[in-house]
């Protein structure tokens, strides 16, 4: 058992699935000598060596489309994307083959690979590194998209995908890299990939968040129990696709209310889908529309004004008012 | 000196049987044994005919969307001719007669243009991937494929095939360049048949060659006549060798031409003079290899005749395979999307055509 | 006053619009000499000359990127993607460039661009020529995205988008390229960006779509008039961002009702925004949770089963039969 | 002959001033009249300065993450110096030198790194683009930009900046191939700086030159020594006119070196020798040319002396601009995204900080 952040988590649970399966090799930019721009493969190659861990040209598509014939050929390559933001030249290799691979060659080719990438924003980062585009890729079907919200999680999650037959997007939330440790088991351990997690129990109203947003809504929930507010529920959806809806639906049966919480844009963000699906699983039980925090319909600003962009713990404190309000 | 030489590089073309029949001894003696030859004329001769047959199933509304191969024949057959049984063989979709020299069903190739995901399920032991539609996609996944063989122990090597269109799209310079960089030994082969459905590869490349291309990563870089199966098999060899020996990439342009529309939804008459494509057809790789073989009393019209109708009749059987399987079961492409079909999913499945998406199937009276 | 088919009403606005504003340049893959594969711009390199209209190498983020350029420049590209499917590689230059330029110089650069883009299946095409990807481009701030479903609308919202400041993605449904004629007014007209049609009037049920599935669903309602069904009201959204939630607002407060019907995989799709929105907007006034019709959570299948993936009249009249009997 | 040329090339290396202070007459005199000289010294000194302070403020938590350009000024100053002002400069984020030489105002870079898109707010008569951020993305942008001039009569080219890092993504090959083949004059210059972040450049090229990357198009390739003034200018000049001239594009590769840090995030000292750094050090390209200077009587310690003092209080003018702007506004990011914003944006932006979004403000009751 030990006290870790989120970047080590990761790196605790790279390095022994690594040494169980020899099968699992890294590659992207900077991940080699460097360790990543963010640490997270700090010492690998030195441990693994450079066929295990390595560097590639600076192009993510070629990254994506080369991990995809890696696959093919029976590996299970873990390709890191620096950024969210970089995602965009690889889409079409993801989006195009990885999520289509098995379907199109009904099982003869498949695609066992995790892709990495940090995501989110709130750390005073440039241009195009502080996006969430988890929907995109929900709404892709052939594909799972995880977002844990700590290292414990981080770390279980991380071992199911690596043992996942199926591409898995797996989204670091950056603003949590080094925001809190907690205890993480040396031992084995999965957390399987579409359960969520109730992180708080209540009666009166449900929140579902994913990500960094859900450290937003646990300080906004325990606001709102100090001054004495309602009873909230707090799940944390861990995996965007799929996603347990199960899960969403036992909890709002039972409060009646939902406010969802995300960074990436409103409009046909995930929340959209958690909230038609409510609606459809829990019509009878709703006794209010289900509030969605999220960011603007507008570009990620710069970082001056980043911090009026992403949901914070006010944001949600007001949309569970004025959902218990309604 | 102020000025001096950065680089220096010079790029071979390759001919050895041309049109007019002229054979060059020195590098073609030996090269394919006469039994071999035989072979391969027939493999072409069988892969024109399929190409007339799905011309028709297509016009009769028995086949979709079809790109003839008809011209290219050469090409992928003297590169599968060339490459070890266990190399990869990465193609796009004009490169039937390579495939089926490997062993590929020709059913399989049908199937896939006939709508049907079962034409893409490629006997592994083949080591073909199947048809890609989005260009320049697939060079990357050859560079991954060989990689992959190589960290298991063999010394594999992949040869990738792509038209001169493709080579226009990015992703054919990340696979060049990864191949390069990160020594993945992958033989690039542009097929350049002048065309990309309506544009004149002039758009897609102004340089005087498309065998450059490889230039800029440093790779060797050759050009070559590719309705001369001598010279693709040749221009293969010495490129596969390279691969294998050095562990690096190599390039290889194919000079060759698409007789054809550029598929059965094409009207190449809109966009190219006859005259140009009959010029081309005094150069079809099939003519030349039977002239050769004539010459050499290794062939005769009775043999023609024989063959003809050989290569009919298993043509028919394969489309009569292509046919003959049961129609695809709905249920098909929901459980073939992850190894575990997702609970949600597998609702959608059982309810897609008994309930509305979006009903809570318990909150419902039955259908009216 | 003509008789034309969607093809001909696009073809018709870009040469009515091309002799009104010179900076309209149309470039893509064979739209030159060979009019495009679907003829959509057929004779306009013959009368344009081709410095206005020319063909591209063969490269989806090379056409994309260039006419960014060519925009920022002060012309307005017409890049023509021959099929959704390979705006995959075109992803970066529209997500990461066309819809940020403007807000990312605060308007010292914009991008007044038309992409024109042949959608969805029905036509029996191979892979990745079916499928509907607007959902993708709804949830990325900075576009605004169309979809005709008429010959009349889409030379009316073609030249509306023609001569928009801001980039605009125009799907042009294939399945109804030819599939009928209407009279189209020669006269100059537009339809704004962001206004829906009701297509027909009704007090019991409101049915929301786009694109060719408005087809589909008016043959389901007129199915269900004849029989004596329930009284329906279509609205067609015309434009999926920005959208009319004014007129789907104003129909379902009256109906109570309403099933939402598009192309795209379900999970993400438009129609959950759609059904979000009017529990918020509505949430008083429904008596049925929102149906949706839509793709299935699957790759589209190769074209024998592509009829069992897309929504067809059937399964709009069980939704309609499902939501009524709710 | 069985065996033919294809296609043959040779590409140069242009060096003037080398790093002994050995200076070539022949290509070098009346190169840059000594006047110029004095202020192209000037700009580099004031340019390196402005590194400097940019790096204390980004310690100090009054600026986000900086890239230096530290060792790469001649590169970017010796293309500006030879382009007309209306030609385009399309940069990256390491070329501060150039962007500076054309007018565009010091705050303005400071601000974008400071995290205000204001920053980018390039004023058009510069005929510049604001700092990139994805890699290999611009180049595009520069071709189009050029085209669209073209189509306008004017006969203005562009210069397009990008690291030997950047030179392998996708979008540079189609830049290229796409200048190429439309005839669009874009002079393409990569700046082979030897890494990409920790990356060495062999990752991204195997290839002996990153100048060949040009060939693939048939472009006219050289390569220079990018710390020498001299080089960059004559490269550039030579380029931009064949560009003009032909209305196509050239290329260039001017070799240079990150003395700095990859960006104040980074740590150089995890993956590279210092070794290395002192060996580029003694080849800086301002050290240089003051010695040259010097030596030919144009400079003196008093002149830089006081160019230094000007200089400190010409930035410390510039930090204070980009400070001193007043904050930016809450609702600029919602209404900059179209030219009307659409009614819903407008609904987020007045309710972002007093409603839930999902909600409807007519249901709500007034805030707790
Ligand atoms: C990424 C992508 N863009 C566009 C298309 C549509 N398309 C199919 S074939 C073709 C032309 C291909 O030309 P080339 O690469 O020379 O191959 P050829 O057909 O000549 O063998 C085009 C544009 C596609 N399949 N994929
Ligand atoms: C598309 C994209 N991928 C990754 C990054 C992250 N990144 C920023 S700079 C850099 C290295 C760039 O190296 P190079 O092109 O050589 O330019 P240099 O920094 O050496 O001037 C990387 C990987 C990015 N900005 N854009
Ligand atoms: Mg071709
Ligand atoms: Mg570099």
């Amino acid at each position: 058992m030990a006290n870790l952040n989120l970047v080590q988590a990761i790196n605790l649970a790279l390095i022994q699935e690594m040494e169980k399966n020899e099968n699992i090799v890294l590659l992207g930019e900077d991940i080699g000598v460097n360790g990543g721009v963010f640490r997270v493969t700090e010492g690998l190659q030195k441990r693994f060596g450079e066929k295990r861990v390595f560097d590639t040209p600076l192009a993510e598509s070629g990254i994506i489309g080369l991990s995809i014939g890696l696959a093919m050929g029976g590996l299970h390559p873990v390709p890191e994307i620096q950024f969210e933001g970089f995602l965009g030249p690889a889409y079409d290799q993801i989006c195009s083959h990885a999520a289509r691979m098995r379907s199109r060659t009904r099982g003869a080719f498949t695609v066992p690979m995790t892709i990495r990438i940090p995501v989110g924003g709130g750390i005073h980062a440039p241009e195009l590194h502080s996006d969430s585009p988890e929907a995109i890729y929900a709404h892709t079907p052939g594909l799972k998209v995880v977002m844990p919200s700590s290292p414990y999680d981080a770390k279980g999650l991380l071992v199911s995908a690596l043992r996942d037959p199926d591409p898995v997007l797996f989204f670091e939330p950056k603003r949590i890299y080094r925001a809190y440790r907690e205890e993480v088991p040396e031992d084995e351990y999965t957390l399987p990939i579409g359960k969520a997690r109730t992180v708080c129990e209540g009666d009166d109203l449900t929140v579902v968040s994913w990500g960094a947003s859900v450290v937003q809504c646990m300080q906004a929930i325990e606001r709102a129990t100090e001054s004495g507010g309602p009873s909230i529920e707090l799940i944390d959806l861990r995996t965007i696709y799929p996603f347990d809806m199960d899960a969403i639906e036992a909890s709002v049966r039972k409060t009646g209310r939902c406010v969802v919480v995300h960074e990436a844009p409103l409009t046909c963000g995930f929340g959209s889908e958690i909230a038609a699906r409510i609606m459809e699983k829990c019509f009878l039980e709703l006794e209010a529309p289900v509030q969605r925090v999220a960011g603007f319909d507008t570009t990620m600003p710069y970082y001056k004004l980043e911090l009026d962009y992403l949901p914070d713990a006010h944001r949600v404190a007001r949309a569970i008012h004025d959902c218990m309000a309604y | 000196m102020p000025i001096t030489t950065a680089y220096e590089t010079k790029i071979d073309r390759i001919s050895i049987l041309d049109e007019h029949g002229n054979f060059d001894e020195k590098l073609g003696k030996g090269l394919v044994p006469d039994a071999d030859l035989v072979k391969l004329y027939e493999a072409m001769v069988s892969c024109r005919q399929l190409d007339e047959v799905a011309f028709r199933l297509q016009r009769s509304g028995r086949m979709g969307t079809y790109p003839q191969n008809m011209g290219q024949e050469a090409t992928s057959l003297g590169a599968a001719y060339v490459l070890r049984p266990d190399d990869w063989m990465v193609t796009c979709y004009r490169e039937n007669c390579g495939l089926f020299w490997r062993g590929v069903p020709k059913e399989a190739i049908l199937l896939h243009w006939m709508g049907d995901e079962r034409g893409n399920a490629m006997p592994k032991p083949h080591f073909v991937t199947p048809i890609y539609v989005p260009l320049g996609t697939q060079m990357l996944h050859a560079a991954g494929l060989t990689m992959a063989g190589r960290y298991q122990g063999s010394d594999r090597i992949a040869c990738t095939f792509f038209g001169d269109g493709a080579s226009s799209e990015g992703d054919f310079h990340e696979a060049c360049n990864f191949a390069a960089n990160l020594h993945i030994p992958v033989v690039f082969v542009c097929q350049n048949n002048f065309w990309a459905i309506s544009t004149p590869s002039r758009i897609n490349s102004a340089a005087p060659t498309f065998a450059q291309r490889g230039l800029s990563y440093g790779m060797p870089c050759v050009q070559c006549d590719g309705n001369d199966l001598f010279a693709t098999v040749y221009a293969t060899k010495q490129a596969a060798e390279y691969a294998r020996k050095e562990g690096k990439p190599a390039f290889i342009e194919m000079v060759t031409y698409r007789l054809g529309d550029h598929t059965t939804a094409d009207d190449a008459k809109r966009y190219r003079d006859q005259a140009e494509v009959d010029a081309w057809k005094a150069r079809d790789p099939i003519i030349r290899i039977r002239d050769f073989m004539v010459a050499r009393k290794l062939w005769d019209d009775a043999k023609e005749a024989a063959l003809r109708e050989k290569v009919e009749h298993e043509n028919a059987e394969a489309v009569a395979r292509a046919e003959g399987i049961a129609a695809p079961h709905r249920a098909d492409f929901f459980d073939s999307m992850y190894a575990e079909t997702p609970a949600d999913l597998a609702i959608q499945r059982d309810t897609m055509h008994t309930h509305s998406l979006a009903q809570d199937p318990s909150q419902l009276p039955p259908e009216a």
